[in-house]
Parts: C-alpha cells; structure tokens; sequence
C-alpha cells in the first residue's frame, strides 16, 4: 500500500496547490473580489490530500464550510473553483453557492456546506446508495472537530456502522471550533476515542503527515470496499489563519501567537519537502517547477474568474426546481 | 371503479413505483413488519425485503439527511416522518439540504426525494402529535409540497412525487387515512402545481385543503339546498400554486373563503387571501373569510380538541356571512 | 446505602402502585374513558421505583411518552393524575396535556415528552439551573433505548459530562422502539458501553431488579449531588405490553410470544416480593393490605377523574401565554 | 441623547439585565472571548465570567433544550443562534418544547427563556447563512417574536423579552448591527404587541419591519416631496400583532404595503394583507401589494445578492402603484 514515487510527488503538488490556492484567497479576499465568507484551509492541507489520494474519481465526498482543500484534492478543476469563488457564472455552481457550497457532481464531490455537522448524514446516504446501488464507491466525510458535538454525528455514525456502510469519517481535529477551544467543547481528547460507542474502528493520525493520513485512509478505503463498514479517522492538525478572512488578527483573540508559531513549525508541506528531499524521491528543482507549474495554473485560474461574467440577474429564478 | 381507502392508495403507489423502479427505496420508523404506524407501508417488507424497506432507529436527521445524500447520487428514496410534528428534529436536513442544494449547486445536483408525513388533530394525541403545520414547507423555495384529499389524489400525486426529480414534502391527513374512494388499479400520475375544482359554483368560491375539502363539499351540498351555490377548489400542491385556478374562480363568484387546518395566523390560509387581495381585490363583493385552526398548541381533552378543530358546521357559517354581502 | 425496612416497603409500594394504576388504564382505555395514546410501563416498574426511592423532592426528573411510571414513582398524587389522562380539568395540566405531557412543577417532574429523545437536554438545563443557583439538586433523566439513537443523546450527554452536571441519565432498554428491536437500531448491544464516549461512568443493570436499580441510582446520585458530574444507568426490561394500547396484540407482530412470557417470568414486582417474604421483611398479610389500599387508592382516583368536569371550551385559549 | 449602535444597544440591555438579576445567563457559540459573532456579547464574559457567559459546542438542541429547562426551573436563560438559518438544527426544541410547555402542563410550567437569532441577506453568505423565515415562529402558538428595527427598540425590547416570563424568539437583523440611533442609558422596556408609528401620513400605509423600515421612511421622504404622505408602522413584535394600529391606519389611507424579508409566498406579509383583507377591505382603495423577497434560496454571486434583496427604490414604486388607484 505504499504509494508509488508518482504518488508521492501528486500528494505534494495537491498540497502545494490547496496552499497557493488560499494563499491567492486571502489577497483576493482583501481586496473585495472574493466575497462573503472564506474558511481557508492553509496549514491543513495533509488531510485533505491524504484522505483524497485513495479515492478514484467515482467515489464521492463531502465537505464542510472549509471545502476548498477537499474540492482541490479529489480534483476539481481550478478554473471553475475559482470562478465560484468570485460569483461568476462560470463557476461550478454557475455563482450561486460560493465557498460554502462549492459542489462537483462530476468528480463526486456533493457539496460543502454552510452547516457544521450538515454533512455527515448525507455522506451516510451517498454510501447507502452505492450499497444499493451495488457499485464499488466509498464515501469519504470531512467534518471539523466542533462539529463533531452534534447529533449529526451521533445519529450519522450509528447508522453507518449498523449497515455497515461504505464510508470514512474524517475529522479534521484543528483543536478549536471558531473562537471555543477543544476543552470547551467536550470532555474527550480524542474524538476518535468515541467510534468504540459505534462499534467501529478509530484511529488518531498526526494530521500534519501526509502519509500517516493516507496510509490511515488506505486501510478505512479498502475496509469500506471489503463491505466491512465505516472507520472514524481523526486527523490533528492546525488552521494557521482566523477562522475566516476577516476574523480578527488571524484568531489571535482565542489563540496564543506562540500556538499559532509552533503549528507553524509543523507545517505538513515543508515537513513531507524535506522528507522527499531527503529520501532522494526528488529534487528542489523538480519541486520548484511543480509550484511554478500550480502558481501558474492559479494565476490563469484568477484570470478566468476575472474575465468571466457575472450571472445575469434574471437567474436567480433558475435552479429552484428542476 | 374499485374503491379502496387513502392508506391503501397510498400502498399502491409505493408498491408499483418500487416495482417499477430499482431505485426507490422507504426509509422510516417501523415501517417494515409494523407496516408503518398508519398501515401505509403494510405488505412492502415482505415483497421488497429489508434492503428496500428500511426500519430505521430514531434519528431522523440521520435518515432524512441520508435520503438527501442517497437522491443525489442516483437514487430515489422515499422517507416517512411519522407525525409532522417530527419534521422539527431533522428541520435543518429539510431546509437547509434537500430544499436548497438544486439551487446552490447551480443546478447541477438532484435531490429527487419524497418526504412522507401527516397532519391534523383529532385523535387525542396532544400537542405533539397533532399539528398541521404545512405552510412552513409550503414557504420554502425549493420544496414542493403536496396535500392530498382523496385516495384517488393521495395515489397520484405520491407517484407524480417519487417520479418527480424534486424533493417534495408529502404531506398526508390522518383522518383521511380511512376514506374511502375510487382509485384506477393501473399506475397514474397528477401532475404539480393543478389545482382541482371539486365542485362548481357561482356564488363562492372555497378554496380547501385535505380533510376540508370533504368538509367544503358538504358544506357546497348544504349551501346548494339554500339556493347558493359554491365552488370548491382543491389546489393538492401548496406549491407549486395554481395561483389562476383561484383567481379565475373569484373573478366569478365574487367571495373568498380559504379552510385550511394550519393554525391561522400565519398560515395557509393568509397567502390564499394576500393573492386574492393582491390580484383579484376588484372582484370582491365580501370580505375573505378564513376558516383555520385557532392560534393555540392542540389540547389534549376531548372537549376542547373537539371544540380545536371544525368543518361543515364552521363552513356554512362563514359561506351564510359572505353571502350577507350583496 | 442499604436501603431500610420502610424504604424496601416503600419500593414495593411504589411498584405496585404502578402496575395497578396501569392495569385500569388498560380497563379504562379499552372503555374509551382515558382517550388519546396511552403507553403501559407494565413490566419497568422496577427502573422509575428504584431510580426516584434515591430522589428528594426537591430533585427533578424529566420523563418519556411512557411516563406513568416516573410520575407516580416521583410521588404525583393518583387523583389529578388519574384526572389529567382523563382529560380532565381536575387534571394535573388541567387536561390539557394528556398522557404524554404530565408534568408536575411542584414535584420536581419536568413533564412526560411525546418527543422521542426531547427530554434529555431539558434535564441538562435543569441539573444546570441547579448548579447556577447553587442548590443541591439532582435531575434525573430517562429515556427509551430507542431514543438514544437520537442526537440529543449525544448533544446532552457531551454538554453534561463537560460541565460536571448533577444529572443521572436512565436509560430503559426494553430492547425496541415501536417494533424495530434493538439490534436494528444499533450495533451496540450495551447503550451504557457509550459512556465512555462522554468520559463519564455507565453501567449496565437489570432493570427488573429493583435493588439493583436503586443501587446503581443512589451512586450516581450521590455523584452528582458531589459535584462530580453525570453517569449513564442502562436499565435492561422489557414491557408487557403492546408500545401503546391499541398497539395488535400487545406487539405481537414484532415479538414473539416466547419472548413474552420469558420477560414476564422475571417480573420486578413477584421477584421483589418473593425475596421480600423469604428475606422476612414483610408478610402476605402486609404486603395484601399494601395492595388492597392501593386498589382502593386507585378506585378513588378514577372516581374522582370520572366526577371531574371537563374543562370549559373557552379554556382552549388559556395559557398559551403566562 | 446620545446614540450608540443597534449592537451595543442589545450589549447593554443584556448587561444590565445580567447585572439585575443573576438568574440571567447566556449561552451560545463564541459569545465569550470572541464576543459573538456579530459582538453583541462583547466585555460580557470579562463582567461576568464564564460560568453566566457560557460559550457552547455546536450543540443547538443541546444547550437551546437547556435553556428550557434551565428556565422551568428558575433561571432566566439567553440563547444566541449564530444565524436564524440554524434553528433548524434545534427546531424541536423550539417549536415542540420552549413553545408548547406552558400550555401542556396547563398553565403551570413557565418558560421564560429568549432566543436570539438574526435574519437577512446582503453579507455574501449565500443561501444557508442569509435566511428571513421569521414568520415560522411568529405561526406558532406560545411563542413571542420581537423585531427590532432601532437601537431604542432593540435595547427595550430585549429588555422586556429577558424579563418576560413568556419564550421569545428575538429576532435581529445583519445589516442593522451597526446602524446608530438614540437610545437612553437607563434600563428601559417597551411592551410587546404594540406596534409603533414611525411616521404619521395620510394616503398610504406601510406596515414595515426590520431594516425596511428604514427604507420606509426614506421612501416616504421621498413620497412627501411628491405631495404623498404615508404612514409607516413598525409591528415590533410580529407576535402578539398589533393589529389595531394596522387597521385603524388603513381605516384611513386605504391603502397598504407591506415591506418585509421573508420570503413573499406563505409569509410575514401574508398575514398583514390577510387581515385587512378580513377585517377592513371596505376601507380600501387599492389592492393590497406585498415586497417582500423573491421565493427563491438566497444567491452567493453579489450581482444575484443585490437584486434578491429590495428597499427605498421598491417600496417607492409600490407606493406610487399605489396612488395610481383614485
Ligand atoms: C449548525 C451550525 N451551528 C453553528 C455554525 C457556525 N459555525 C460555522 S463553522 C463553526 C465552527 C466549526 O468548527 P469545526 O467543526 O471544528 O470546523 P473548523 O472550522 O475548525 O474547520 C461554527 C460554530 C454552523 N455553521 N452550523
Ligand atoms: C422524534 C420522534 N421520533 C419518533 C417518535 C415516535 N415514537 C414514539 S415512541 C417511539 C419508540 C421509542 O422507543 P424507546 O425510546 O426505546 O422507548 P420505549 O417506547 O421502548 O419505552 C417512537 C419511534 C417520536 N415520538 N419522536
Ligand atoms: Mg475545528
Ligand atoms: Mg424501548
């Protein structure tokens, strides 16, 4: 199960790419082309690309309010992404979703969503639906850890593993939900610690190793295949800004820089750099090209936004119903 | 034609939509052997199996939300809420999910699901177990909501639902349950946003809903013996609305009575009427009377859950009011 | 915490007394005298006796659509009771409320739920009052296994762990929700196994066992009234009857008669009093007296309900608002 | 007097109600540190600690279902429901429990809590975070829903729902937070189910809420320099209804507008046109016209944002539809 060099190399340049892309979204965002409100997902990156790396492109997601890494990882093309971002009619949503529900039928990715907790029972029917269905899909869940105090996932995670079906809860364990700190929260350190109440397996990765994820993720992927029900993986890891652009001071308000500086330290794509470098997978120069290759592709991704017209105001009465 | 009962038209439609589609599914509290609490799923478990008939634990946000995520990905499951009081513990899976991703996807996602649930007083069941509270749905852009009268109704618009490629909130009447009515044997479908007129007349127009449009006719019948005559109309989806349906009838008749079970504030009723006030104002030789619930919880005593609901008899009061109007 | 002669007694009592009371509602329903949904606690009594003997008055408890039990075990008198399933204005909702919402502020009782799940967050709220207002009370709450497939199971019991609320939570596993048994509603066997996902204690007990229940309460109790938080008591029984009357065959569609009859041999009431008389705590003689007034107790109750008057239809429109 | 911002105004009606009384606490996401999302609880945490500030998980029917709990027992608790859009995650809770007790248990439970939630689009949120289904709670029976549209309002009548042993659903607007106006230092409380007349006039009325009153009166500025004048009445609480003052101003413009954010069909505005059109449609000299917002999910892109939403320009050309009417 240990992925290949190519491997290797398209889980750095995923990374590389979630963490150019929301670097080019907070200028964006500051300077009023991007609207509303941008969760950004910088310094998360390794679980997204892990978890999306096993996935083909059948097999379905959902996401969360912080979507832009999960839509990145299980391939959503930059140009369209970008384009919802702006409003534009040429986005994957044609505009009417923006961030938050960011959504790619064609690549299996069912939605962000503006509702913490909001996806996980609908991940549980994307996998009921492949059992029924009888194909071979396995659904991977993103959620948040704050998330993880609602009903949804109770009711969600007890239904999955009562029909054991095919789906990976991931939980992308940032230690704080918006302002309120994992202690606040809940009295459990670790929420994979609660799968043994769903009879299923839970596993705790460092979620700043890319490889710790997809290999945790490998294992609940074939798990899920095998008909043998769903794995809850929880991934810790670090959101390096605010909440969202604009939360103040990067979240300093609730959060110590020296906290903030330490996760920094581990960040996941300069950690699996060094390894790779290290491991002779590759070189600087290689690795140089793949960023300018993805800064490049972002660039051109801005512009089409940029260029792309608005919806026209008539659509807004499209789409309601079918 | 054969007559059978709204439950069992109801039956029907399921049984031959799921013969007739490998991809419709019933998710729900004891619908399996119990055959759901009204009987509406009785027989399925034992033709489909427990893989297509799913009994559920209580988690209707869990279940709900799983159809959402299920219709998106190619199949068409059917969700039974057992009272629609219940639809508040997974409102957000309605609201927020199965109403809006159409929309917010762009149109590029379908949630082609039906969400089956029932309303009305009148089984001593309190305040929890009794509401109508439809409109709600009715009010979200995204939802279709049907309400059907008669079994022959009941059968054709939950077929038309499970066929449809947008999530419908079923909305069935649990006094109805038991009525009785011709219903074709072959599979048929009502297509959304028609209104029925009932009953024709030229002196009122009585735009009804579920269990009132018995009441209507009967009060109509009443009425015709007093030398009015009045139109019934059921609009069996609340939305889509057949807006025309009822403006055409005012225009003739001139008087607007709305009976809807919903509490009346608020509700039902208050949109039929703002339509009328809106478009057909110049018609109006009365005032609209509304006929709804009063604005109170349902009570649990028998006297005062009696006195809570009304039909014929409340009807016939306001269609003698309207018609004191020259 | 060995309970005294008169508290064993008063167990008894309290048992009895439900199980009488709930036998003339079968009577009484079936003569269309108590209308509406009437959910039996025959065969549970055991869980509200032992659980409310460890109660004060002064603590609350919240309660289910099968609450009968609760309320005469948290000391409701039989009358306004008997009157309020009447629908009576002699009632203890003045008849506006039924079976399904008894509640009675002056005994702690928070009201029986006719949400399946509903009453959980509502004892959290009240073990928090007491906790602001620095009382000593305790809240003890129970709920069905069914209903805690419910998200409010999860929500209540995170948020009352995270505080170190003064709340027993009791579950009555009488191993179905309507008809669907409990091994369709989750892979767990042991709704108690959950607790662990809270870090708060659970334990198992046998629910047709009083003093096993009392025991198991009055630990947690005193837990809690130490301000050292909730604890999860599963209560494994079985009801007799159908999930309500007028439910087929007691619930025969869904159980089988075997199944029945076994629960029925393990009756809390005949057990206690069996070990009662070999224990030499009592006589027949008492113990029929016991019953005798109960009887009579109960006569009276429904004596009364029956002599009450409806309330007038202008009630209707009373305290919607205080 | 001096002016302070709809946001602090709602601060400082909580902080002295929470230095009144300390059976007063609030509960919700990121109130503490954070001060809330949109700061209305900001410095509360450091004045009263985190025992009486209490930031939650994303628990809503957990700690909403506290609250009523908390508050049949004796306190008097404050929930903050980050937006309007979430109250369908604790929906049950709402409807089933906080609205309904005081009535199933005959009188005898009290459950004097306050919701506070916030409506309305113009943030880029899109359709999950932008929501206006007021009226839902305004529909059900138990419930009072105050709307402020001023600081003044929302310091008194937050005041007022804190005190009140009655559940509110206190529902603020986005874009109003940081709008200024005068608002006394003192503690102060302004009675539910009346309505206020924010301007007298003579030819039209217009029945506002939230921030379209505002819009209101600038379109009657306008309308003025026109030679119109109308009235704007703020209702303040949707729930009880001041329906007297509406009727008596329609009594003598004879005509309406309806100026609200829910959505149009089966909404706020509904009911407003349904009344009048029951109880004073002789007085009337036009139709009745709502603006309200389109039925349809709130749009991400800002061009769809801008048009969804509607204000002085609207109304104006309502009025004047209006007038056109002899
Ligand atoms: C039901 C609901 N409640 C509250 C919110 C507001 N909210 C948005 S994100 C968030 C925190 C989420 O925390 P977590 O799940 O840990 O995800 P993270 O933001 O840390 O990635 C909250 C409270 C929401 N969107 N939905
Ligand atoms: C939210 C909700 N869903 C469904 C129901 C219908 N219902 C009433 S009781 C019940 C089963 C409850 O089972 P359990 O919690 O085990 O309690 P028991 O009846 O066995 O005592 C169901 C499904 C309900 N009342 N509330
Ligand atoms: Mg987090
Ligand atoms: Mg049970």
């Amino acid at each position: 199960m240990d992925p290949t060099k190519d491997q290797l190399i398209s889980l750095y340049r995923t990374m590389q790419t979630i963490r150019l892309f929301e670097e080019r979204i907070v200028d964006l965002y500051a300077r009023g082309e991007v609207p509303g409100l941008a969760h950004l997902y910088i310094g998360e990156e390794a679980v997204a690309a892990g978890v999306c790396a096993v996935l083909t492109d059948d097999d379905y997601i959902t996401s969360t309010h912080r979507g832009h890494g999960h839509v990145i990882a299980k391939g959503t093309e930059l140009e369209p992404m970008m384009a919802e971002l702006f409003g534009k009619k040429t986005g994957c949503c044609k505009g009417k979703g923006g961030s938050m529900h960011i959504a790619d039928m064609d690549r299996g990715i069912l939605g962000a969503n503006g509702i913490a907790g909001g996806g996980l029972p609908i991940a549980v029917g994307a996998a009921w639906s492949s059992k029924w269905r009888a194909t071979n899909q396995v659904t991977a869940c993103f959620f948040g850890d704050d998330s993880s105090s609602n009903g949804t996932f109770h009711e969600s995670l007890n239904l999955a593993s009562l029909h054991k079906l095919p789906v990976v809860f991931v939980c992308e364990n940032n230690g704080y939900g918006i302002s309120v700190c994992q202690a606040k929260c809940t009295p459990v350190t670790d929420v994979a610690s609660r799968a043994v109440a769903y009879e299923m397996p839970g596993v705790v990765v460092d979620g700043n190793n890319v490889l710790e994820v997809y290999e945790a993720a490998a294992k609940a992927v074939k798990r899920a295949r095998a008909g043998e029900g769903p794995t809850l993986i929880e991934c810790k890891t670090y959101r390096w800004r605010g909440h969202h652009e604009g939360d103040p001071n990067q979240g300093a308000r609730y959060r110590t820089k020296e906290e903030i500086q330490a996760w920094k330290e581990k960040c996941p794509i300069e950690r699996f750099r060094k390894k790779m470098l290290k491991d002779r997978i590759t070189t600087k120069k290689s690795l140089g090209k793949i960023d300018d290759d993805i800064s490049e592709a972002i660039s051109e991704a801005v512009k089409f936004a940029q260029e792309s017209d608005f919806p026209a105001v008539e659509e807004m009465y499209d789409d309601i119903y079918v | 034609m054969r007559e059978i009962t709204y439950c069992d038209a109801l039956n029907e439609a399921l049984r031959q939509c799921m013969q007739e589609d490998d991809r419709v599914v019933v998710l729900g509290e004891d619908i399996g052997c119990y055959g759901g609490i009204f009987q509406v799923t009785k027989g399925l478990l034992d033709e489909f199996g427990p893989d297509r008939i799913v009994d559920t634990p209580i988690a209707e946000a869990g279940f709900v939300g799983a159809c959402v995520g299920a219709a998106l990905t190619g199949m068409r499951p059917v969700a039974e809420i057992m009272f629609i009081d219940f639809t508040t513990v997974c409102m957000d899976m309605i609201v927020n999910q199965m109403a809006k991703m159409h929309y917010m996807f762009g149109g590029k996602g379908r949630v082609p699901m039906v969400l089956r649930t029932n309303i009305g007083a009148g089984r001593g069941t309190a305040a929890q177990h009794s509401q109508s509270f439809h409109s709600f749905f009715a009010h979200m852009p995204g939802l279709v909501v049907a309400a059907p009268a008669t079994p022959y109704d009941a059968k054709g618009l939950l077929t038309e639902a499970i066929k449809n490629d947008n999530p419908v909130i079923f909305v069935e009447h649990k006094r109805l349950y038991i009525s009785k009515g011709p219903v074709p044997e072959e599979s048929y479908t009502i297509p959304f946003g028609k209104a029925e007129i009932k009953r024709e007349g030229r002196d009122v127009t009585i735009v009804a809903t579920h269990a009132l449009v018995g009441s209507a006719l009967e009060a109509a019948e009443q009425a015709s013996k007093e030398g009015i005559e009045a139109e019934v109309i059921d609009p069996r989806t609340l939305s889509p609305l057949d807006k025309d349906t009822i403006l055409n009838s005012v225009q003739k008749t001139g008087r607007l009575l709305v009976a809807d079970e919903d509490n009346k504030t608020y509700g039902f009723a208050a949109e039929i009427s703002a339509i009328v006030a809106e478009e057909a104002i110049y018609y109006l030789k009365a005032p609209i009377i509304r006929n709804a619930s009063p604005d109170t919880p349902v009570p649990f005593s028998p006297p005062l859950e009696k006195a809570y609901m009304f039909g014929k008899e409340a009807l016939m009061e306001s269609i003698r009011r309207l018609m004191a109007y020259a």
